[in-house]
């Protein structure tokens, strides 16, 4: 058990799943000597060699469609786009074969890869350094995606992903980083994909919300107990496909008010199959309109702005309170 | 010299051995025993009239849109010829002849055509990649399974196959670069059937060769006469002894021509001479293979109208098994098989909401 | 006025706007001498020339990306996707340029290009020809998204896509290009983007639905009408993106029952946008919670079994008979 | 000759001109005047100067990352230096000097880097595009503008720059077999600084040179050394006037060096010796150019010392404004402009949402 940032954690990932299987090859760009540009890969070619992690030309779709290739070989590789903003690139890579090539050859081949990537607000990065476009991956079939939340969860969701079977979309909020360490054990531990998990227990309304944006959703529960004694039931999702759905309609079958907090756009963005979901499972226990905390349907602007553009405690407070005082 | 000319160590050649009117240059021709030479042959018939079957089948509407290879049965053929069972295959869409000489079958052709995702499968002896509609995404995934490939220690090569169209994607930039720098046991055969759809290989890029493009990437090049099975067998042999060596990829142009429609649903007319058509005619690569036979004495007419028959009815006898396994193919559910290892929860009620909706309207055709 | 096919009336748009306006440049695989595979573009080279109708090389980022530049300098470019199957390759140039470049900018240059696509299923197509991810668009900020459902609307919608100074995806399903025919006005005809239209009124239930899935929901309100009397309202929503949840909102505060119709994968489709939406302001109205008919969360199959994939009115009317028998 | 090598008429050329120990060849010099000459000289030195300023405005926190240009000045001056004002520059981002020389402010590319987009705006007058970071993205669109050019029928060229890196992206493949299909006046500047990021040249790609990729496309392919601001030159002025005959594209690789960090969140000592560094600060282009001034009669120590101290007082200036100026660029609001020309119903409702939570915050500072 040491106290680790999430960087540490997910590069701990890595030491222990290569050490035992031989078939996990990281690649990506600078994920070599320079050990990622977060440093998520550091040491990793000086303990397994260039074999084991590869330093790739710069062509995003080059490395997934790579990948892919290797994966149905028989190998588990892990790619690194260097920021979300960069994976596009690689989407018709992503969208035509590492979701489907399962399907297209009739389970004779499956892409156990997982494809991992730095996305967020909230480091005073540069332009296209910055977004939340999870609703991308979140939406195909025969994909899953996954956004931890710190250290510890993200080293066991990383093991997880890399053991799956299916592709995994591994967002990394890059916020996250070095914000804050936790105790982190030395055992390998994993957590299921698929599996959300409540962070806070309470009665009045229930927060859902993932990635970077728990940190201030924790503290307007907190906030909401302290100023006005409300007992906030706070869900982080960890997996956004396939969600957990059962989860959170249980949650808010007991409180009867939702809210989900989320730095991508609005619009079509993940809160809207949450609020779908609850809808459609728990409509009848409803006792107001489910509330969005969103980013804004603009794109993210620059970082002298982004402070005003993410969603933050106090935002979170004032719909919370909102959702509280409906009828 | 302060200005001066780059020399480039690597050089691009052109091959061509047995040419259109049937003359063999003796000193390329290469050590083939005469069954392979008769397979290839059988293998190019079969193609050839196996396109017409699947034509009749498409235009009576019992299989659906379908591409053609008419014209390239040498190209795609003499390209997998050396290659040894344990060496993969990554197909796009237009090497159904190579396809069928690596094993694959004539009904899962047929079923794929016919809409039927089974007629994808890939039985676990056969190193072959499904199809590959999207352009040149193939390419990619060729090299990773190079890549793996050496990894693994094995000596086996990967051959992997696009249009002339290809070449202008992204992804077939990518992948030639990749297999450079990392010198994966890769072979790139483009079909170079001078047309992607409606445009001319010359709108397609303003490059002299298509070959040439491997100077982009540091891997060999090679331009040959598609329509000569012996130099792209010759080609092909050589780029994938280099790849079981160690030496790297190379990139092989087919010269070749697309004698038919882009695909069924696709006018020719709309775009192209049909005095074009008949100047390729004249360069058939079956035609021409068969005087090459006949002049070795591993053919004659009697020998080449049994092949024809014998390829009918296996044609024959494949159409009839597939129509018979597609009426056994009808359950809808099947469309959730392969999409995950384990079907999560939400999409297991999505099967079962679509399992009811079915009893229930067999319910309703059962009654009414 | 003529009766026409949509792929005849997108064609008319065509002729008109680029009569009119040497600005606007088509361009695409295979648009010029074989009219594009759809013959959208027929007859467009030999009455505009080379010039006006590029026949592309097969590239994707390139048609778009030059597309960028020549909206920049001040042209119209309208780029056309062979099959939204293949538009992925040029995601990161819609993502990180055509939807941005105005803000990148900061107002020096925009971005008035179009970018068709034929998408959906029902016409036995090829595999990667039939699939359905309109949400993909319209979840990015600075883009608009249009799907029209029928001949007129399409060519009206066509030409203020064109004049539109910001880019617009617009998706055309292709499974109604020959399906029927519509009285077309000779006379140019605009329809405005952002605006969704009533194209059946009713009391009982309100059906939202566009593109190719407009006929099976139609049929169904009529056949509810014929079996049980039932009034359904019937929205086609048009415009994707931005929404005009002001007339889907209106119609559910009236009927107090709301359902969603489409073929894209249910899980982060369309659909749950505008759920959240009608949660967000008619939630007080609703009798029932709000019901989806669409795309199950898998690839769609290929078309021997892609009709029972595909939603048709047998589904429709059950989840609409659910709905009605809410309490 | 049935295997024979094929030629092509295209042959890739080096040129040098002015040496790393100050050599010149006198019949390559290019007949420029003193003015301009001594103008690129200062922006040099501007260039070099900023960057160290903004370095440590960087260090302070008073600006966010960027991505100094050190080192690499002759190749981005000397390409721009032919062209006339109405011609287009669409940048990557290591050419802050060219960027400087063409028009753009100080101020602007401090805002910036401070993050405020309003650094990014474009004078009407200028024909530049923003700067743009998702590698090899902008050169489609420089493709564009030049077939918007010739459809326009003006003989304005196009210059786009991008690095070594991006030679492997597929935007890169893609917008230069564009160019050569549609033949439009685009000169393509690759800045080979040797580095993308910690991935060196010879990892990049297996192609001897990057010049030679032009061969794949059909254009003409250059390459020069590019601390040899006569020989960048030269090279863009005959690819320029190329471009504005009518006779299409070239791709003109500038072999230079990144002296300093990747962006200030990089570490070099990562990933390369101080050896290397140490051994391309003796090929420092500002020197050799300094040199060949001096030797010209342009330029003697006096008047390089005045050059540098008006530089500074220029750049602390900019500073100095573009810190008022971001003192006044506060409102949030802001991010909402731009984004469409009509900002749609729900965003104004986000708008105004953001507006009423920005006044409840500073009535609760103000009361609180
Ligand atoms: C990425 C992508 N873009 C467009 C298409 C549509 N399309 C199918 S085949 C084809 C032409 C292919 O030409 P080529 O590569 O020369 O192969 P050929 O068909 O001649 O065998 C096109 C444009 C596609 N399948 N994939
Ligand atoms: C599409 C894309 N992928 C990755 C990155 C991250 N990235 C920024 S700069 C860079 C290296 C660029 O190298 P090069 O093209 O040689 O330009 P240089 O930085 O040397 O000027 C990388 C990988 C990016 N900006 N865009
Ligand atoms: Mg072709
Ligand atoms: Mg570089």
């Amino acid at each position: 058990m040491a106290k680790m940032t999430m960087v540490q954690a997910l590069n701990l990932a890595f030491k222990q799943t290569m050490a035992k299987d031989p078939r996990v090859i990281v690649m990506g760009e600078d994920v070599g000597l320079d050990g990622g540009v977060f440093r998520v890969t550091d040491g990793l070619i000086q303990e397994f060699g260039e074999d084991r992690v590869l330093d790739t030309p710069l062509a995003e779709a080059g490395i997934v469609g790579m990948a892919v290739g290797m994966a149905a070989y028989g190998l588990r590789p892990v790619c690194e786009m260097q920021f979300s903003g960069f994976s596009y690139q690689a989407f018709h890579q992503v969208e035509n074969h590492a979701a489907r090539l399962r399907l297209r050859s009739q389970g004779r081949f499956h892409v156990p890869m997982v494809l991992r990537a730095p996305y967020g607000g909230g480091v005073r990065a540069l332009e296209h350094h910055s977004e939340s476009r999870e609703v991308f991956w979140a939406h195909i079939p025969g994909l899953k995606m996954v956004i931890p939340s710190g250290p510890r969860v993200a080293r066991a969701l990383l093991v997880s992903a890399i053991q799956d079977p299916d592709p995994v979309i591994f967002y990394e909020p890059k916020a996250l980083y070095r914000a804050f360490r936790e105790d982190v054990p030395d055992e390998e531990e994993v957590f299921p994909i698929g599996k959300s998990q409540i962070v806070r227990e309470g009665t009045d309304l229930t927060m859902i919300s993932y990635g970077a944006m728990m940190r201030p959703t924790l503290e307007a529960a907190e906030a909401l107990k302290e100023k006005k004694g409300v007992q906030a039931e706070v869900i982080d999702l960890l997996t956004l496909s396939p969600l957990d759905d059962a989860l959170f309609t249980a949650s808010v079958k007991k409180t009867g008010r939702a809210m989900v907090v989320h730095e991508a756009p609005m619009s079509y963005g993940p809160g809207a199959e949450i609020i779908s979901r609850l809808v459609e499972k728990s409509f009848y226990y409803l006792e107001a309109p489910i509330e969005r905390v969103t980013g804004a349907d603009i794109t993210i602007p620059l970082f002298s702005r982004e402070s005003s553009y993410l969603p933050n405690a106090a935002r979170i407070i004032r719909k919370a309170e909102k959702l509280l005082s409906a009828p | 010299m302060p200005r001066k000319t780059i020399n480039f160590p690597d050089k691009i050649e052109y091959i061509s051995i047995l040419d259109e009117n049937g003359r063999l240059d003796k000193s390329l021709e290469p050590d083939l025993p005469q069954d392979v030479l008769l397979r290839l042959y059988r293998y190019m018939v079969l193609g050839r009239r196996f396109d017409q079957r699947l034509l009749n089948l498409q235009r009576q509407g019992r299989i659906g849109t379908f591409p053609p290879i008419s014209g390239q049965e040498a190209a795609h053929l003499g390209a997998v010829a050396p290659l040894t069972t344990d060496d993969w295959m990554v197909p796009a869409f237009r090497e159904t002849a190579a396809e069928l000489y690596r094993g694959r079958s004539l009904e899962s052709v047929i079923l794929g055509n016919a809409g039927f995702s089974e007629g994808s499968s890939i039985p676990e002896d056969q190193n072959m990649f499904p199809m590959s509609v999207p352009i040149a995404t193939q390419l990619p995934h060729a090299v990773g399974l190079g890549w793996a490939i050496k990894y693994d220690k094995k000596d086996n090569i990967v051959m992997v196959f696009f249009g002339d169209g290809a070449t202008s994607e992204g992804d077939f930039h990518e992948a030639l670069n990749f297999a450079g720098v990392y010198q994966v046991p890769v072979v790139f055969v483009c079909q170079n059937n001078q047309w992607a759809i409606s445009i001319p290989r010359s709108k397609q890029t303003r490059s002299q060769t298509l070959a040439q493009k491997a100077l982009a990437y540091g891997i060999t090049g090679v331009q040959v006469d598609g329509n000569d099975i012996l130099a792209v067998y010759t080609a092909a042999k050589e780029a994938a002894d280099h790849g079981r060596a160690g030496k790297g990829a190379t990139l092989i142009e087919c010269v070749t021509y697309r004698l038919m429609m882009h695909t069924t649903a696709d006018d020719p007319k709309r775009y192209r001479k049909d005095e074009e058509v008949e100047q390729w005619k004249a360069r058939d690569p079956i035609i021409r293979f068969g005087k090459y036979l006949k002049y070795k004495g591993f053919l004659d007419d009697g020998k080449m109208k049994s092949i024809e028959t014998e390829v009918d009815r296996e044609i024959q006898d494949a159409v009839d098994r597939a129509e018979a396994e597609m009426k056994k193919l009808t359950d809808p559910l099947h469309m959730f098989e392969h999409i995950y290892a384990e079907l999560p929860p939400h999409i297991q009620i999505q099967r079962s909401e679509m399992a009811r909706e079915l009893t229930e309207l067999q319910k309703e055709a059962d009654h009414g």
